[in-house]
């Protein structure tokens, strides 16, 4: 562990040191952290990356995470020198798509934190021949909990909070619908991560639509590799028919399309 | 060796550890027809341990010979098949497809599921019942069959006995205690299935317990298991006499946990200056005479 | 309230913790003579628990009534006494003795210590024994009687339908899980008498299933015991049925916890608007129709 | 938490910040400590005062431990900050002598630690009418791992390791057991703490003497406050029936010829 940073009220920033020969992972994909040592918390704990940076001789691994229970708070407690376990890069990655140049970010509070390596990732590329540029989305529930948007560097940056204490007032999936006729479906590619009413929301919203939709799920995991199917998500085929599929392996990342059973917005 | 149901396939952690270094693989529990077992969610960490309801989810036997054995077959490890099934004719039809496919070195028969409602429970905690099945399995295979026992029982001992008697080779235990959480928040369960297994170092003590009895009662062969986390764990239910040990859930929190251990049980041996694991195995000092009247 | 056995009798807490301000105190288990309990090491602490093998020591009824009893009449506090024998009409002798002596408000009858030999495990495990004992207990004594069950059985259920049919007025449970540990350098027993019983939150989910279990099953009061160290841990037994909780071996780590419990649940009770803790209790919402099939 | 210092090889001093209104412990009494708001190590642990100081506003405590496993492992882990649930003082202390001006102390490895604030305390008292004098006899390992020293102001200290690297070669109570006869058992109070090994040898030494000593008892502990029953020791009254007593309360401190099943020395 580099360093532990409180950067907003229960938001922290993980920087760990790796060794150089652990594998570059790609955006959408997670890592399982434990504390070394100990019982307690007793499973790992998936967290996105957020960043990974090579530098000589090693590599830095970002994570951005907000405290929600006994696991992060744990953690939240550590500082500098503290040696964590760390099972990754896991999991499938966000496709990142050759022929759309439109790329649409949708977060929500701490899903922020794929994105932003996402974001970093897509910058500079070029798509269907032009350069990708880049829409990010990012709400939170008020100034003070805006996090990780440092890493949107070169993007059109459009925050919204739940209070209206910075930016758009509303949920992002309110601003990203009225901005929805402004993006053309075959040229845009839409990447989302956030909380259930958030995807939810947006799922209601790109059903009548030919849009494009990548979401990074959440599930409680145990192993993280596929090993104990306890963090299956409801997937329907084509056919419509219910079928369960781990996070960890067949996602996190899953078009939202495949998705069944989501929480329709409360809104 | 590890524990049914927590190292999938072994596909999931050939990337972290090397398969040929185990002294053997259980795979996951194998049915008949394939199930999809229960909703989500399915699991929840508890304190010192935690709850699982997969519902038993698993591709039917016949996928897994087709699908999952070609790749374990590339390995030098001794491949242990858990079944389990509905119905008591199920077992049998299960453990001879097994038979049959080559690359199988035991069967190991879970009698103890405690996760879905028709399955498991019911066969495990009967003596004549799990003999029953044991006899059925029996008749079906060649191969060496473990039977798995729930520690879901008054007395595990017979449970033991009567299968020990109707041909088992071997037994396995624990499986998981049941167990249950509730979200105070929602007042939802934590669990979609309201119950689920408890497995992990919580349960350690109440295995150990139940592996010593079981030594004292059967003269077949004890697997112990039940959260074992490092090689000390893995100890103390040899010192009780267990013949093998199987580590579950462990390998959520650490997919090289198997292969320390045993390094960790070399090192013992060396330490100890005992050349054979049977000088370990049942070596525990039993206090005979207690040194103060036990009553009054 | 607390947990049998965890408390002493009272004063050895009563620097610590405002004696009046519990809603009960259950004493440590009574018999008729005096037990000396079993030779050291007692106790061992275990991955999110411990285990005990006290032995049941204690000074008999008789002393108690004479020596300790005194005390607690000075406190505004309901006082239950918990009573074992080690054999059937042990238990109506001590019940007697105790319901004469005045300052006493119920009996819990032990039917489930599992540590002495003799005692505890055998009137538990069997529906029909322990029927006989709350049958005896019940001519005894006109205190109400809440007998405490034993996990260490197949069906916790069955015997708390039985003891209510025989007419106790309550059931708390659970007892501890059977355990043991070995301490691996010198290969032997952590604890003298080799088994004992695990309590902590390593055993809460056992407690909580069990007791949503019986909740269903039978019409007098379940009191939820077992592992529980914090006001959300209270709650899920209040939600999953349990019309009061005992706490344990939480004491042990924090002697003011029942008076933090108590305070927790008040404040869960205001935040979630509720007057009345009888809407809390038995509010579980169960996922009724699963969403998704549940076999394939 | 004040301070957690290293001072030997596995061995930590830890210094407490305690409310002004605290207790003053007595000499041979001891805590139960436990890192708050965690399930591990589970049980708390007890550690015997090793010092106590009073300072305007707050009163400090002293503990000297070893690491020998899981719980002591964690504790070496804190730093300053750290906030500890404290228990205390608990049990029967050392009781100090009126007649008798000549005080023994003999520590084994960390049993050093009460018998430093049993020093402190006695120091410059009258017993029997004279200055009490005090001589230490403190065993160790080796040289490095003598620890708890320095509060042996103005005494006679006797160090002895079992590999001869400081003072005396051997166990303290073969030094002692040579001095032995130099002590007069009238005006002579001995006090012990160290290994079962050193407590049973001792008990062997001064069976057929007319000395006092009290020993201080170690045994698992689950409350510290008597109710639990798990910490009791065996003891054998006037008719030599053996007794089970609670190391917590009607211990820590045994008058040595009341206890019953010590090891016998293996020298
Ligand atoms: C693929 C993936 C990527 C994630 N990336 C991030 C990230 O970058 N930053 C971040 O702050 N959080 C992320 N999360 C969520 C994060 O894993 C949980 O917030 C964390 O596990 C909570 O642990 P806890 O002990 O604090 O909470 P507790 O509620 O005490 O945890 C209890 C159990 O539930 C599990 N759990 C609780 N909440 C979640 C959740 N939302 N998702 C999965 N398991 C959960 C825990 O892992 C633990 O097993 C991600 C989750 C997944 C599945
Ligand atoms: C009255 C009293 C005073 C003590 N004073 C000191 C002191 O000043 N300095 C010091 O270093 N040690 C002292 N000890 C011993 C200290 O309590 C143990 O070393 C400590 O509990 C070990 O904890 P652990 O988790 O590191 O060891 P583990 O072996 O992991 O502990 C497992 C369990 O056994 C118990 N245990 C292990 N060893 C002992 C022991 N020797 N005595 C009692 N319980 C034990 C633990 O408390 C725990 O419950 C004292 C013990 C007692 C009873
Ligand atoms: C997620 C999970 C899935 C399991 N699946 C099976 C199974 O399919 N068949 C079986 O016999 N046991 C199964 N078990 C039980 C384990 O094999 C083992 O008996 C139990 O978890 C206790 O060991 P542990 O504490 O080391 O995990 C499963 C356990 C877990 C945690
Ligand atoms: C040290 C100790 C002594 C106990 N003594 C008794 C007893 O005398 N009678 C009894 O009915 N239960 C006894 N119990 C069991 C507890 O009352 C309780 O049922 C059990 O510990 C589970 O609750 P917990 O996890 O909150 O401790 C004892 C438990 C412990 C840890
Ligand atoms: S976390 Fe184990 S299968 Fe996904
Ligand atoms: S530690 Fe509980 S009685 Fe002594």
């Amino acid at each position: 562990m580099i360093r532990n940073l409180q950067v907003a009220p229960d938001h922290y920033l993980l920087e760990l040191r790796l060794p150089a020969e652990f594998p570059c992972p790609e955006p959408g994909q997670f890592m399982m952290v434990r504390l070394r040592g100990r019982d307690e918390p007793f499973l790992s704990r998936p967290f996105s990356v957020h960043n990974f940076r090579m530098h000589r001789g090693s590599v830095s691994l970002e994570i951005l995470y907000r405290v929600v229970g006994k696991g992060t708070l744990l953690f939240s407690r550590q500082s500098k020198g503290t040696i964590l376990g760390i099972l990754g890069p896991l999991g499938r990655p966000f496709r990142i798509s050759s022929i759309c140049p439109t790329v649409v970010l949708l977060s929500g509070g701490i899903g922020v934190a794929p994105l932003a390596y996402l974001a970093h990732r897509c910058r500079g590329r070029n798509a269907g021949g032009k350069r990708t540029s880049i829409i990010v989305y990012a709400g939170a529930r008020n100034a003070q909990s805006i996090v990780g948007i440092k890493h949107f560097e070169a993007v059109d940056l459009r925050i919204c909070t739940d209070d209206g204490s910075r930016g758009f007032h509303g949920p992002v999936t309110a601003l990203f619908e009225r901005d929805l006729c402004s993006y053309d479906p075959e040229k845009t590619m839409i990447y989302a991560c956030g909380p259930p009413a958030m995807i939810g929301s947006l799922a209601r919203i790109l059903e009548a639509t030919s849009f494009s939709c990548q979401v990074s799920m959440e599930e409680r995991m145990a192993c993280g590799v596929g090993a104990c199917l306890g963090c299956v998500t409801a997937v329907k085929d084509n056919g419509g028919r219910i079928r369960y599929e781990r996070v960890c392996r067949e996602g996190p990342v899953f078009d939202i399309r495949d998705l069944a059973g989501l929480k329709t917005d409360p809104c | 060796m590890n524990a049914s149901g927590t190292f999938g396939f072994g596909e999931e952690f050939a990337p972290f550890v090397d398969l040929n270094e185990l002294g053997a693989l259980v795979v996951k529990g194998l049915s008949w027809e394939p199930r999809q077992g229960n909703p989500p969610p399915r699991i929840i960490e508890t304190v010192g341990g935690m709850l699982n309801a997969i519902g038993l989810e698993n591709p039917g036997a016949r996928a897994f010979i087709e699908e999952k054995l070609p790749f374990l077959r590339q390995y030098d490890v001794a491949v242990i098949a858990n079944i389990f099934g509905e119905t008591l004719d199920e077992y049998p039809r299960v453990a001879e497809a097994l038979s049959r496919a080559g690359g199988i070195k035991a069967i190991e028969v879970n009698i103890s599921c405690p996760n879905v409602k028709k399955g498991g429970i019911a066969f495990g905690a009967d003596p004549d019942i799990a003999a029953e099945v044991t006899r059925q399995v029996k008749t079906a295979t060649d191969m060496p069959v473990i039977v798995k026992l729930t520690p879901n029982v008054a007395d595990i001992t017979d449970v033991a006995r009567s299968v020990e008697a109707a041909g088992a080779d071997a037994v396995s235990l624990i499986n998981t205690l049941t167990g249950m959480a509730i979200d105070v928040e929602s007042r939802t369960p934590q669990i979609q299935n309201v119950t689920g297994g408890l497995s992990g170092p919580a349960i350690r003590p109440v295995a150990l317990r139940m592996v010593w009895q079981t030594v004292k009662r059967v003269s077949i062969p004890v697997i112990g298991v039940g959260g074992i986390m490092r090689a000390e764990d893995a100890l103390e239910f040899l010192i009780a006499g267990a013949k093998a040990v199987q580590i579950g859930t462990a390998n959520f929190v650490n997919p090289q946990i198997t292969l320390e251990v045993i390094a960790g049980i070399e090192g013992y041996l060396i330490r100890h200056r005992m050349d054979d694991i049977r000088d370990l195995i049942g070596s525990l000092i039993e206090p005979d005479s207690l040194e103060h009247p036990h009553e009054p």
